[in-house]
């Protein structure tokens, strides 16, 4: 991470106290971990910081908890950040950055199809691929359906 | 007329940019700010707009009827085809299958199995077992053998290229299994210990099997030394029709591997078992003999019509350090062949320090132990994993007691009134210098080790002074023999030599290939064919390095036959094998588990299955020994996705694409192809002939 | 005036015709079609595909004709015939040889403009009987082309009237001259641009723009009735290749004999080919743009031809 | 005007094909059913179910390279006016529905050619997948099934030639209204000697994995 | 009231099956006579579950399923995986592998493109100019076939190298083909955006700011049509890219004619890639010794992007050790870019509906996934 970019980053962490920077793991130059509570205010400050291009949200069933990412790219800076929340398996539940971002707006609806994450001011909360009265989140570690045959375990 | 927009259509005329010169590599600068070409045209304003707007259409219809002038490009199925790549990848087909075709064995005389080698390497159809061994065994024709029981037939086929398959089965180094495809999906074949369970089952059948090889050649061949090169010539020779005579000078026949190889590793009854039988077949040895001493190698050159030399090494060389000639320094040749024969060499209760790092130095370090030796210690100059032994002796070596001092370069050797009390040893910074030359440097960092014997084990030469009296050959000053190293001939006409005196310092299955090599040079001198013309050299095939597998979690059936070792403690106290052997059903076993690699001949190994990301195919294979076949072998061409992945990991290239391409079927069920659908004939256009109707008006 | 009888023997020898007219424009269209993209076009029934029309209509001849059942029925049933009879009864004033039409009458020019237009309105009871979003769109949008492409056209074949002083197609082609060709240029290229949008092709097949209302007006049509449909829009090609080029050219440039019989065969097929290929060649006109080009080019362009045909023949 | 394409008809009875359609000379037609199964036969319209990789393959066929329009075959885009409705791509839950809308909506006779492994049983998309119908076979009457993933044009080509060759065996004979490809026999048994082989793959969930013999 | 019910909206459904929707999306508009009120796009007819299916195949086994994502360029989504895949397991790639990657990347975007300039051009009418890019793209689909011995689902690209290398004479064709190409390019310029009707139906229709490109999240030339010179090959400047020397192509007026024309400039750059990596591709390896069978790549995440015909394909993926992949996501620019058409397509003519969706490229194997 280059020196200034290093220094907005620990800026930005400090306003929030569960902000925890990271060093980058594969994924971005540099990764934020947050509580979900203090996600939009770090989105806001974000966004205001230059990180105007929001690349990808997706999410990760770990089975004890479910984990967003959000994937960030600045042109000013020419750098990229991911920003990690955990979310509880039950009843997911986060503010959406659509405001913020018109891009989560379509991405945010296949993680709430896919994983049944609800985003709380979403424009249109309803799921994106699969009919409106399938049962289950497909991508859920613990998906079960009868449609859903199973590869023979031989590698 | 060309529209003459902005310079967005800048790229559009190639001769103004026709070798893309701006394309140079601009490298940082491109990244840093990337020229931007822009897409936006407009027509132009005005009159000239209109005018151009006109223009477009006129020039849109012009470029339509250009089209209708030229020649349609279609292809009119089906009358003409389009030819396609050789790597289309069609439906899949079996060009072989275990049942009903058969598997290759690779028989060829001495004389022309190079050839035969090269010329399966080229077609691809070379397992990398055989192509790895030195000596070109075909390990593949005995697993074959052996998966059914035929474990004489298995013995007499390696026995070919390997002419003591017994002994082999235990002191070889095995590069065959290090090149063997199962590496790649779990653990290699037991090639060695299989090589054992064929000299086993060859044993009970010996009395009929082992018949004098009939002489048909006037010719007689004398061979001086009774080592393995020696004996593969020998072997090689009688099978030509030749009489061979071997001259060996020790008691017994074998050589190096009778008087070097330590008995826990090789028991004496096994070695001179088969040579027994060599001799049963009709070679005539007199040991005892030395030539030189007691027969001048004149009298041989006169009395026969070829004269081979392979003698191996006899001597070991010793390192001229300050009191290296103090008592209680002995070379390891010399050490070893004592330990060996007699069992006492009067070193009980002493600290014996080995200098060297490589398979000798190890033999005399665990010799030393049995002979009962209160300690032993090894130093080397290479550091631990860069030590020339093999892996697993110097850890059956470690396991038995033995201390290895690694990356220590031996000094002086100190010494109070004659005999030895220890060496004064300097550490190594490093081995190899930058090309892989053996250039040591050293620290000037000191240490002593105590020991009361010092044994050397750096090296070992040959001393062919006496020998080569009035034969007309003169030796270097270094004392080696000038060899031509690929036609094996000396400077004296009709005299040859192969093995370790040839080669220098290097495995037994090494000196088995030179052997091999001499004895074709023999046969072609002595029937006047020119020796280097036509003269097929062994391809130099690498060996593919295979990722590394984590085995846990792996059905059992998968894994390799685990070979039983004696325990290390009661091994180290006296000189009983430490290879315990598998047993019949196990080797059986551990047969059925080769894939018969390169042959074309589907084995059932299901590795296709496991590749296919569509579980499209179904494999199942029945293993008793007198009826081996694949039972079923489905592939769900619906399920398949032709993305080839199968037919890549098939070891034995049976799986392969067809150019079929037509598979339109009336019914569903014929396309879960079975075997006899995945045996059809190649050149076939249509998969499945059955499931067609008539053209037009079919009843 | 002539007997009753020879207006029946007329009418079979139209439809006849007609179907001719429509094997071949059917065959002719797939494959120049076809040559212009680099390919064949129909070969494998018959030599050189000739067949191919004639098995396709066999085939819909045999095909169910399915009625939609929210369709108005006796309307769905009956637009088919309202479309294709205006349309055929346009072959019966073209003035096939010099000075014999079928039926010569006064002003059968304004004749062969004046009933084809009534096909826009089967279009678009077609669109909107069968009840379907796409169809009335395309009903819609063809009532809309058809109407605002008559105007350019009736003006284009006017000017040749002021020429040629009499409003019959026989009359016209009886006075063609020579010059005509090089004075009444624009006025047969508005022409012949405005009958391409009369048949809703080439560039104007906005009622049946295949990419966007899959099938325009007569998407719900199958079988015998679609084919009616196809074989309006192939015989009004033809027809209005025919008038064109025995009203524009003369019927072969006024030679007697069957030279000018032949060149006006030449004629017909060379403006056929000419409506292929410009379809062919261009994509599609938007609705405004479509109507902006007739109000605002055509039609202009037809009034100043009127203007230079009056003054011309006032010389 | 370049000739329009030599005819080939003259070598297409070397094939097999009926006489019937090359050369004006033998058009006379014998019976009914030649003539309306050649008919059928010659002007198949293909309604282009494309939905995934097959229907790339399938827009190939119609172009220059592999022209369809050879066969006779024209691709239209309503359901109204097509015979053959060619099923090209992966067919999910979501899609099932509107695919029968459109089967339904076509005229009779109507035939359907399952193109691609995707369109006969799932093919890739079989395992661990919860929203693809494992097969087309499963709502529709399926005639000619080509498998490939995608099928080249020209197996899609001798799809339609073996569709065609389906199409010329039915007659409209009374009684016999329309007989489906079941009936038509094997031209060859199969070799009897293994037992019929395990259960299509898309009834039952897969056979047992197989025995680990390695 | 009685006015209300009498202009209400006609709701039209460009059902999945559709000429102009490139697949099986499906829009619900809402039409005030033809004008475009509302535009509802709704996917997933094409949703096969992709990424759940990768849970439970080894990452080669997965390779075959990226060919089926974007299966006009299947290249992409092998290059991208395979790049995600060789980051998590820290595999190094030999420099010819490299430099045929980008060969047949760059291929790959020249044949996709002419399916997408080609349907645009069918989406405006012009049939013959989606007929002739085919012709294109089938030069290069015979070239593929060469290489590799499938015409559209290659499985090509591999963790740690390529498949099979060139054949003897296969580099010379493409150079062959690319010196023809040009030449077939500049005829569509001229057939489909030099014409004034098409030029009348492509401009001015379904246009995006440069602001509104970058917040919606358009990548590829989609964004680069408004204006955002975005070019992963040049940003993240991976593989071979910085010793290749290309431009960036942008638009000023960001409306579909920038678009596509956009896209078929781009061509031209590729042809200059092609020529520039055939002539500096070095002799070697094509696939890196000791890979194991069953890749197992330590616990952890990896993330890697490439320039996709389409835009931005990015491929994340987290692994628990095992010899399965735990999670396998794409990054779609397709999904992302065909999102827009709600926000596009209002106020404008239903006949434009398909000018629109043809311009933002959709394929709905990368959609729906």
């Amino acid at each position: 991470m280059t020196t200034t970019f290093a220094a907005t980053m620990a800026s930005i962490a400090e306003k929030f106290k569960s902000a925890v920077l990271a060093d980058s793991d594969g994924v971005a130059d540099a990764c934020i971990r947050v509580e979900r509570e203090e996600l939009l205010g770090l989105a806001t400050e974000l966004a205001a910081k230059g990180f105007d291009q929001l690349e990808m949200v997706t999410a990760v069933d770990y089975r004890d908890r479910i984990g967003l990412i959000y994937r960030l790219v600045s042109a000013t800076l020419s750098a990229s950040l991911v920003v990690r929340c955990d979310l509880p398996a039950e009843q997911p539940r986060v503010v959406s950055l659509a405001g913020i971002w018109p891009a989560a707006d379509s991405q945010e609806r296949e993680v709430l199809d896919l994983f049944g994450v609800a985003f709380d001011g979403h424009p249109c909360p309803k799921r994106i691929f699969l009919p409106d009265d399938f049962c289950g989140h497909p991508l859920r570690k613990d998906f079960e359906s009868p449609t859903l045959i199973r590869r023979p375990d031989l590698i | 007329m060309s529209t003459a927009d902005t310079d967005g259509t800048r790229r559009l005329d190639p001769d103004l940019d026709p070798d893309g010169s701006c394309g140079t590599a601009p490298s940082a600068t491109a990244a840093a700010h990337p020229t931007v070409v822009h897409a936006t045209n407009e027509y132009s304003s005005g009159v000239r707009g209109a005018f151009e707007r006109c223009a477009s259409l006129f020039v849109g219809l012009g470029i339509t009827a250009g089209r209708m002038r030229a020649r349609p490009k279609t292809l009119r199925y089906p009358f003409e085809r389009l030819t396609l790549s050789p790597r289309w990848r069609g439906a899949l087909r079996l060009t072989g299958l275990l049942g009903t075709d058969e598997v290759s064995t690779i028989q060829a005389d001495c004389a022309s199995y190079n050839a035969r080698i090269g010329e399966m390497a080229a077609a691809g159809g070379l397992p990398p077992c055989t192509g790895n061994c030195p000596a070109n065994v075909d390990a593949r024709g005995q697993a074959l053998y052996l998966a059914k029981g035929m474990s004489a037939e298995a013995y007499e086929l390696v026995r070919l290229r390997n002419v003591l398959p017994g002994t082999m089965g235990r002191i070889c180094h095995y590069p065959c299994e290090s090149a063997c495809k199962r590496n790649h999906y779990d653990e290699p074949i037991a090639i060695r210990p299989l090589h054992r369970v064929a000299y086993e089952g060859f044993q009970q059948v010996r009395a009929e099997r082992v018949r004098p090889l009939p002489v048909t050649r006037g010719q007689r061949v004398a061979v001086i030394g009774s080592g393995p090169s020696g004996l593969a010539a020998a072997f090689d020779l009688m099978q030509q029709g030749y009489e061979v005579h071997c001259f060996e000078k020790e008691g017994k026949p074998g050589g190096a591997l009778y008087s070097g190889v330590p008995a826990y590793r090789l028991p004496r009854d096994i070695l001179h078992g088969e040579i027994d039988d060599l001799v049963a077949m009709g070679l005539r040895i007199t040991s005892g003999v030395e030539v030189g001493v007691d027969m001048p190698i004149r009298h041989l050159i006169d009395e026969y019509d070829a004269v081979l030399i392979a003698t191996g090494l006899q001597s070991s060389r010793m390192l001229p350090l300050p009191g290296a000639d103090a008592e209680g320094v002995m070379g390891a040749l010399e050490f070893l062949k004592v330990g060996n024969l007699t069992g006492d060499v009067g070193i009980s209760g002493k600290r014996v320090l080995v200098v060297g790092g490589g398979n000798v130095a190890v033999d005399c370090a665990r010799v030393a132990l049995r002979v009962g030796a209160s300690q032993v210690q090894m130093t080397s100059l290479e550091s631990m994993d860069e030590l020339p032994a093999h892996p697993w002796e110097i850890e059956e070596a470690l396991d038995e007691g033995v201390v290895a001092l690694c990356a220590w370069g031996p000094h002086s050797v100190m010494a109070e009134d004659g005999c030895v009390t220890g060496m004064r040893m300097q550490s190594v910074v490093s081995v190899f210098d930058a090309h892989g030359r053996f250039a040591p440097q050293f620290a000037d960092e000191y240490m002593e080790v105590e020991a009361d014997i010092v044994l050397f084990a750096i090296g070992q030469a040959s001393d062919l002074h006496r020998l080569v009296e009035g034969s007309g050959l003169e030796l270097t000053e270094r004392g080696i023999l000038p060899v031509d190293r690929t036609l094996m001939t000396t400077q004296a006409d009709g005299v040859f030599a192969c093995g370790e005196v040839v080669t220098g310092p290097g495995s037994a299955i090494g000196s088995i290939a030179s052997g091999h090599e001499a004895a074709v040079s023999i046969h072609r001198y002595l029937q006047g064919i020119d020796l280097a013309e036509g003269r097929a050299f062994r391809p130099d095939l690498q060996c593919p390095r295979y990722g590394d597998v984590d085995l846990e979690g792996l059905q059992a059936t998968r894994l390799r036959a685990k070979m039983p070792m004696a325990h290390p403690e009661e091994r180290a106290k006296d000189f009983r094998s430490v290879e315990l052997g598998i047993t019949e059903a196990e080797g059986l076993r551990e047969a059925q588990r080769c894939l018969q690699c390169e042959s074309g001949v589907c084995v059932g190994c299901a590795f296709c299955a496991r590749a296919c990301p569509d579980y499209a195919i179904d494999v199942e294979r029945v293993d008793d020994p007198d009826n081996r076949h694949v039972a079923r072998y489905d592939l769900d061409l619906t399920k398949c996705c032709f993305c080839g992945l199968c037919a890549e990991q098939c070891p034995t290239g049976a799986l392969r694409h067809t150019a079929q391409y037509e598979l339109a079927f009336y019914h569903r069920d014929l396309m879960v192809f079975d075997k006899q659908e995945m045996q059809r004939p190649e050149e076939g256009s249509r998969a499945t002939g059955a499931d067609g109707c008539a053209g037009g008006g079919c009843d | 005036m002539r007997s009753y009888l020879f207006g029946v023997l007329w009418g079979f020898a139209a439809a006849i015709l007609i179907a001719l007219t429509a094997l071949f424009g059917v065959w002719w269209e797939r494959k120049v079609a076809g040559r212009m993209q680099m390919r064949f076009g129909p070969q494998q029934a018959g030599p050189a595909g000739v067949l191919q029309t004639l098995a396709d209509t066999v085939k819909l001849v045999v095909k169910e004709d399915i009625t939609p059942n929210l369709a108005d029925v006796p309307v769905f049933k009956l637009m088919p015939y309202l479309v294709f009879v205006p349309s055929a009864s346009a072959f019966a004033v073209i003035p096939f040889a010099n000075g014999w039409a079928p039926f010569n009458t006064e002003a059968s020019a304004l004749f062969f403009l004046a009933v084809p237009g009534m096909g826009a309105l089967g279009m678009l009871l077609a669109g909107w009987a069968s009840h379907n979003t796409y169809g009335s769109l395309g009903g819609v949008r063809a009532a809309a082309q058809l109407v605002s492409y008559e105007l350019p056209r009736t003006l284009s074949v006017l000017s040749l009237v002021v020429l040629a002083g009499t409003t019959s197609a026989v009359g016209i082609r009886g006075a063609w001259q020579w010059w005509w060709i090089v004075v009444l240029a624009p006025a047969f290229a508005v022409y012949f641009i405005s009958s391409i949008a009369e048949v809703n092709r080439g560039p104007f097949d906005l009622p049946e723009a295949e990419s966007e209302l899959v099938a325009g007006y007569f998407v719900d049509y199958s079988g015998i009735r679609w084919a009616i449909f196809m074989m309006v829009e192939y015989s009004g090609i033809v027809a209005a290749s025919l008038f064109g080029a025995a009203t524009f050219l003369g019927g072969g440039l006024g030679i007697p004999g069957p030279l000018g019989v032949l060149l006006f065969v030449a004629f017909t097929v060379a403006f056929t080919t000419m409506m292929i290929w410009v379809k062919w060649s261009f994509p599609r006109l938007r609705p405004d743009q479509l109507m902006s080009f007739a109000w605002k080019v055509l039609t202009p362009v037809a009034l100043v031809q009127l203007l230079v045909a009056g003054v011309v023949s006032a010389l | 005007m370049a000739s329009l394409g030599k005819t080939d008809s003259a070598s297409d009875s070397a094939l097999g094909y009926s006489t019937l359609e090359s050369g004006v000379g033998n058009v006379i037609l014998t019976s009914a059913d030649a003539l309306l199964g050649w008919s059928r036969g010659q002007s198949l319209w293909a309604f282009p179910m494309g939905t995934a990789c097959c229907a790339m393959e399938l827009i190939a066929a119609s172009f220059s390279k592999f022209d369809f329009d050879r066969l006779g075959v024209f691709p239209r885009q309503g359901p109204r006016h097509t015979d053959v409705m060619i099923v090209a791509g992966t067919i999910t839950e979501k899609m099932k529905p509107v695919v029968i809308r459109l089967y339904e909506q076509m005229a009779e006779p109507k035939w359907v050619i399952a193109m691609g492994n995707c369109a006969i049983s799932g093919g890739i998309f079989y395992y661990d997948t919860y929203s693809v119908v494992r097969g087309v076979d499963q709502f529709l009457p399926v005639d000619v099934y080509i498998a490939g993933c995608p099928p080249r044009p020209e197996s899609l080509q001798d799809g339609i030639v073996q569709l065609r060759n389906l199409v010329r065996a039915e007659s409209v004979s009374p009684g016999v209204r329309y007989r489906r490809r079941t009936e038509i026999p094997l031209r060859t048994a199969p070799a009897p000697t293994t037992p019929a082989p395990a259960e299509p793959a898309s009834a039952a969930p897969a056979s047992a994995p197989s025995k680990d013999p390695a | 009231m009685p006015d209300q019910e009498f202009n209400q909206e006609l709701v039209v459904n460009v059902g999945p099956q559709h000429p102009s929707t490139h697949g099986v999306g499906r829009i619900l508009l809402n039409l005030d006579g033809d004008i475009v009120r509302k535009a509802e796009l709704i996917i997933g007819h094409l949703h096969r579950g992709i990424e759940k299916m990768a849970e439970n195949r080894t990452y080669l086994q997965v390779v075959p399923l990226t060919d089926r994502l974007d299966y006009v360029g299947s290249m992409y989504a092998n290059w991208a995986y395979c790049r995600a895949v060789e980051k998590a397991a820290a595999i190094d790639v030999p420099e010819r592998a490299e430099y045929l990657r980008v060969i047949v990347c760059e291929m790959q975007r020249i044949a996709s493109h002419m399916m997408s300039v080609g349907s645009s051009g069918a989406d405006s009418g012009a049939f013959t100019v989606f007929v002739y890019a085919f012709d294109l793209r089938e030069r290069i689909v015979e070239l593929f076939e060469q290489l590799c011995g499938a015409r559209l689902t290659y499985s090509y690209v591999r963790p740690g190298g390529v498949a099979f290398d060139a054949p003897d004479g296969w580099a010379d064709a493409v150079l062959a083909e690319m010196r023809k190409l040009p030449t077939g390019l500049e005829e569509l310029d001229k057939l489909l955006f030099g014409n004034v009707i098409a030029r009348g139906r492509l401009k001015g229709v379904g246009i995006m700011s440069t602001e509104q490109a970058i917040a919606w999240g358009a990548t590829g030339p989609v964004a680069r049509g408004s204006g955002v010179a975005l070019d992963i090959r040049r940003q993240d400047a991976y593989s071979v890219y910085p010793r290749i020397g290309f431009d960036v192509v942008v638009g000023d007026n960001g409306d579909a004619y920038d678009r596509a024309r956009c896209r078929l400039l781009e061509c031209f750059e590729s042809v200059r890639i092609i020529e520039q990596a055939i002539t500096q591709m070095p002799e070697g390896p094509i696939l890196t010794d000791g890979i194991p069978r069953l890749i197992a790549p330590p616990k952890g995440d990896a993330y890697a992007r490439i320039e996709s015909a389409r835009g931005t394909l990015g491929v994340y993926t987290v692994s628990d050790g095992g010899a399965k992949p735990y999670r396998v996501h794409f990054r779609s620019p397709a999904f992302c870019n065909v999102s827009l058409i709600s926000r596009l397509a209002p106020s404008h003519v239903l006949s434009d509906l398909g000018v629109i969706l043809g311009s933002l490229d959709p394929v709905f194997g990368e959609v729906d996934r």
